[in-house]
């Protein structure tokens, strides 16, 4: 593991993007010149598309590629998920044939874990896979799937065995969205936006070669696209800086982060929409109310103390010190700060907050920060599941006695409702 | 000192009510009218009307009315509540009829409250403006009186039913005066020159708001000019104890849904009702909507004895806040125990947090019912020391 | 069951009260008269020093009473609680010995249920009773027993058999306090009071004959119990009204209640001083301020709203309709009104809260409260026990899977320190 | 912007503070001292000071002190506040000893830091007044100079270890003056004639508070005349922020206890931690527990970087206000976690509860701090736009 010194990497990327960059190329022409060369992805394996640097070494190219202004791989949305997940338990062939058309964006990935009967107990699920010769039949639905109207693929996570304990009956695989067994409908939320779906599975198919990771393995391999997905949630703040480059290969990529970004837009006034609070009470005159100014004070409170917590994490990290609880209580932190903001707003807008569309405070924004902000407290792990596992794993409370987890999954009581 | 009993006779007629919601306007039918062209079910309120009686269960017979009292009107709006009705009735038979009962002539009477009580018209009351408030205090709208009429000129806003209303009764002061006094009451119909009706969105689809443009309206002067305030108080007052009602009935049906959906949801391989975490989130829901009941059917009772002023605005504070509190967070908790699919469209609970997002503000927040309560309660302490 | 008349037994009262009455006899003296004559329990068994009226005519007897300010049976504290659980589960000699001195009130009783390691889980105390020829031998501590120090008799509930499941090994005893091997001592509480004790029974002796009810039968004996102490703590708002009368019985009375009441004397401030909140906002000057209306507010509201409740929940029995869930609410409500009953008193109290004594608001009542309330929510069962009963009981919802009560207690999980 | 990090010599001084106090000052040493004559263990005081230099951590070296800043400070006061520390630090160590590094002119600087940061002396700051406020607006005491010399007069209250103190800090204002201008410190020694000092009896008896009668006392004038409030202020904010980090150490300590005991006790036949309503109390306080330390670690290193005083005063809001109401519900739950025990005298949870109660209101409550957080984030905003 002898690596080169930053200073030499730093003249190779210089040197190589002199060479190879090209603001007028295709997205896709580009990214492949990314691929094929390892500069896109420095930190993968040199044998994956990658050149295995370090993280530090990796941020040495980075930092070069933004001093050229130069685009990346596409790095955003569920694929990325899934380009860690196959990297990570996906076959030779799996990862030579999907990882490509990831990194250069071609291809367009969703997730398929969550079912109507199985929300907060995933490994409850009940979408069952079947081997019939070389093909894994399925059947099942699933929900929540961002973005499936527009992917090619998705990680599926099914059953496969009813005779062992949940966890252990689960595989993974990997589905083709466009074939005929697959039925995807958008899923309107309270907020009027649909920016979900559900997606039914008759029949549909999977090449046998199409498993990832073993089978009856695919709690393990969906354990690691989840542990993704949390970083990922962690960094969305940082999402969607709009690229303001010339050229081809910018509008496409604007293009891109426009299609990536759509199902997100609503999720700023999920988490409350702090930023508008004191603009809102200004207008409506009712910044003046010491009644309304508790409220306002609770959120703004909360939202920097929480703001602090996760730098204080940062901190000590980039300190190198042993994590503390501040880092696990960033969801938790979230759902608090947005209640609390849902309130203020309601007390800043007044009567106003009877109102939605562009007559409503803040261009209507209030009212869907009203509508939207319920949500935090349940995607992606409800308050009630954060708080289990913040009991569990950072106080060390003990767990509750559970009858579900040691027995044949066809003996655990389950929704009537579910295949 | 209220008695908060029902009688046999009130418990056969909301039996009586409660089916009748269910059964022809179950919540199916809220989500029909609201995205209907009329924004109601013109047919349904016209059975509410004639076959039922219920637009005038609190109308003296005199009128066509029924010649109940406020517990009866209570009782229709808890049942209502329940299925979140979608159509005039707040607005109609309770804003703008009080309106009517308190403040107009007989002769204004007796022309308009048969056919409000017959829901053969749809009556509106514009008080709040811009900004909101609805007291006379806020009324910047004003009414000339020249040549023996009266014109009126300003903006009226939350006005309910402004689309569909065929009677409107309009705040308005003396140009250049000032204060709750000066205030009048007057009356406009739908389609007069100079009125013009501009629909608001609302988050409440099931119950549109309209704003009013009033540029030289010719009105006719409800009662007597300047003696809007007590009138406002009263009727605002019932007004709050009938919305609190509404709201405990919306409360009700949450919380009904949300521990029939904790009998039968799986996780874990257990039913969610057994974990603690939903159990003590709906014995406090069934707390909050317990107190507001209580509340609801003290203040309707206040309101059904003609109580004194002061103990009738107390009861009211008092119902309009806890009403609203314990509605809003049933919904929200109803949402959470439900989990993703409660956020969803296709569950009713959206339109059950709408409406509790809006009649919290409706007339009032709780915070400014909550600082009137502790000034009445302190003011008849000092005043019986 | 034919029943005399109303105004048949109106007349024989006031002929008996014109005949006995006598406010110059001692108490004990009256009282005897009362219980020998049966006036002084009417609605209890004829045979049983009562004359086995119904509630009805109960009331006629107490209203002619009332009318000649005719002092009534000991019927305040504890040994009512003993009185009602004697009365239905005790043998013939029990009754026959122990009901008229609680009548008299020449004795005095405290309860012996819970223990240090059984709070919420009563069932799982573990005092142990053994029976050593014809006497239970007792050796366990009990606590939150009130006036234990000037107690003759205690109802005490032990484990006399390890080998059947929690509630069918206890067994209801009486057992004399003033024995060499019953310890009692004062608990001293957060609030400065020490209305408590703790007893500590070592080779503690019960004759055989005062066990109560079957062997193994205690939980039944002491749900009656539990029951009465119910209703009991529903109607502590009307305890304590002072007797003004003049003459001996109306001395010896007062100075019974005010013994009675003194482990009490906390309760209201417990409850949180509603009453207090606007003198003490109006001498401090807070009243004015909108914040801290909010908090009175909100504390004066649910102290109405629960005040309602109850008073619902009496107008539909006196109506004969079927007790709705407005009943089952009161000790939570209590808990929700006296918390924000001391958020206010805190409110209005500003910076003379850090205050205590008399020169503290209220003549040192807020600093009481403040100190007072969190027992609210603990004391005769935790706010979480009332959540659970009042989710399960009045909602229907399903109880926890619980794997302490069908098997052997000696298997059961239980405190490291408990005997 | 904060950096939010502890660096590796700051983690080994709490550390080193950390097992000093829970060695040398268990909580058991705090009820000894809350009932003892003097209050406080004198011993442990001295050596506080003199030993281990606690008392002048902040304090220049010049003067006598250690030379570090706010955040060593904020780790001392963290420290203390988990084992509830029952001694004049803050009132001495904070509170006086800040008034003069910010209102003493060099000599009186030299002349008693150095007996305030070895502990050889008690300084005590008497701002408030009967009726509360911790700012220079609320002085009423007058100074009124008459043939060179200052005496005062009025009465100052909620001053703490009153009994105990050998050095006043006195704020007063020019005879027939308002507003915060105007207002001056004084300095006056204990048993200085005119003084009286008057114990009041306190809900948290580790944090004695007295009365101060003032009747003609000769003070001298502590830097310049009129020039309090912009001293008091910076006092005040860093008072606020020292505060702040002894009540998330209270706070942490009462999760950490309350997490103890729902892994010891049994109830039902299991563990009660094992309940989800414990464990998701006990989260929640965690989350409580975490945003106020990283309110009031954030609001240390403003300070300790003599942050702008924007900066400062809002991060002080913050720290006070949310380390008041997470070390007060802590308490309050831990207590409740507890269950019965957890209401004795025995339990030491009541001395956090105490003195969570006490810290609530001392320097101002939560409430007004979080309206002037709003004020200082909307004037920032408006600056900025």
């Amino acid at each position: 593991m002898n690596e080169p010194a930053a200073e030499q990497v730093r003249e190779e990327v210089r040197a190589w993007l002199a060479e190879h960059w090209d603001p007028d190329l295709s997205l896709t022409e580009w990214r492949r010149r990314l691929v094929s060369s390892g500069w896109g992805c420095p930190t993968w394996p040199a044998e994956w598309f990658g050149k295995g640097f370090s993280e530090a070494l990796g941020e040495v190219v980075q930092a070069e590629f933004r001093r050229a202004g130069a685009v990346g791989v596409a790095s955003s949305g569920v694929r990325m998920l899934a380009a860690a997940t196959l990297l990570e338990h996906g076959s030779e062939a799996q990862k030579a044939a999907l990882l490509p058309r990831i990194l250069t964006g071609e291809d367009t990935w969703c997730q398929l874990f969550s079912e109507p009967g199985s929300g907060s107990d995933l490994a409850g699920l009940t979408t069952r896979a079947q081997l019939d010769g070389d093909t894994w039949i399925v059947n099942g639905q699933k929900v929540w799937t961002t973005s499936a109207h527009h992917a090619q693929y998705g990680m599926l996570l099914a059953r496969t065995d009813w005779d062992v304990p949940k966890h252990r009956g689960l595989s993974f695989f990997v589905l083709e969205i466009e074939q005929p067994g697959v039925e995807v409908r958008p899923l309107r939320q309270m907020n009027g936006h649909a920016s979900f779906n559900e997606v039914f599975m008759t029949d549909a198919r999977v090449p046998r070669d199409m498993l990832v990771g073993k089978q009856g393995g695919g709690w393990q391999v969906a354990l690691t696209t989840l542990a993704h997905e949390r970083r990922q949630a962690d960094g969305m703040r940082n999402w969607g800086r709009a690229e303001r480059g010339e050229g081809r290969v910018y509008r496409e990529l604007r293009e891109e982060q426009a299609r990536v970004m759509e199902p997100y837009k609503w999720y700023p006034q999920r988490a409350g929409r702090v930023d508008l609070i004191l603009p809102v009470a200004r207008t409506s005159g009712r910044l003046a109310d010491p009644v309304v100014r508790q409220e306002i004070g609770r959120a703004l409170m909360l939202e920097r103390a929480s703001q602090w917590t996760a730098r204080r994490a940062r901190a000590a990290r980039e300190l190198g010190q042993p994590p503390g609880p501040e880092g696990s209580l960033g969801k938790l932190a979230a759902s608090v700060v947005a209640r609390a903001a849902a309130r203020a707003h309601a007390a800043a807008a007044g009567p106003d907050a009877l109102l939605a569309g562009p007559d409503a405070p803040a261009e209507g924004m209030v009212a869907e920060v009203l509508l939207s902000v319920p949500a935090i407290s349940i995607a992606g792990g409800t308050d009630q599941i954060q708080r289990n596992i913040i009991a569990e794993r950072v106080l060390g409370l003990p767990k509750e006695p559970r009858d579900d987890v040691d027995v044949p999954f066809r003996d655990v009581r389950r929704n009537p409702s579910s295949v | 000192m209220s008695q908060l009993g029902f009688s046999d006779e009130q418990r056969q007629f909301r039996d009586f009510v409660a089916r009748f919601f269910r059964e022809q306007s179950p919540v199916t039918r809220a989500r029909e009218s609201m995205s209907s062209e009329a924004g109601y079910d013109p047919e349904l309120w016209r059975r509410l009307g004639g076959e039922l009686g219920l637009t005038g269960v609190h109308v003296p017979e005199a009128y066509g009315g029924q010649g109940f009292g406020a517990v009866e009107l209570g009782i229709v709006l808890e049942e209502m509540g329940r299925v979140v009705y979608c159509g005039p009735y707040f607005g109609s038979a309770v804003l703008a009829t009080y309106a009517l009962l308190e403040g107009a002539t007989a002769a204004q009477q007796e022309r308009w409250l048969p056919p409000l009580a017959a829901a053969d018209i749809i009556g509106s009351l514009a008080l709040a403006e811009p900004g909101g408030g609805w007291e006379a205090g806020i009324v910047q709208a004003s009414a000339r009186k020249s040549a023996g009429r009266w014109r009126l000129e300003g903006t009226k806003s939350y006005v309910l039913d402004g689309r569909t209303a065929d009677l409107f009764i309009i705040a308005a002061r003396e140009p250049g005066s000032a204060g709750p006094q000066a205030v009048s009451l007057f009356a406009v119909q739908a389609g007069a020159p100079g009125l013009e009706v501009e629909p608001l969105q609302t988050v409440d689809a099931t119950r549109p708001l309209s704003r009013l443009r009033l540029s030289g309206v010719d009105a006719e002067l409800l009662g007597e000019p300047g003696a809007a305030e007590p009138v406002l108080r009263r009727v605002l007052d019932r007004a709050a104890v009938a919305l609190a009602s509404e709201m405990v009935g919306g409360a009700q049906a949450l919380l009904d849904s949300a521990v029939s959906y904790a009998k039968l949801r799986v996780q874990f391989g257990r039913l969610i009702g057994s974990f603690q975490a939903i159990k003590h989130k709906c014995a406090d829901m069934l707390l909050a909507v317990e107190l507001a009941k209580s509340a609801a059917y003290g203040a309707a009772e206040a309101a059904a004895r003609e109580a004194s002023v002061d103990e009738l605005r107390e009861a009211a504070a008092l119902a309009k806040a806890l009403g609203a509190e314990a509605f809003l967070q049933a919904a929200a908790d109803t949402i959470q125990i439900h989990g993703g699919s409660g956020f969803t469209w296709e569950n009713d609970t959206h339109l059950y947090f709408k409406r509790a997002r809006g009649s919290e503000v409706l007339l009032g927040t709780p915070a400014a019912f909550r600082d009137r309560f502790v000034e009445y309660v302190s003011a008849r302490e000092v005043a019986h020391e």
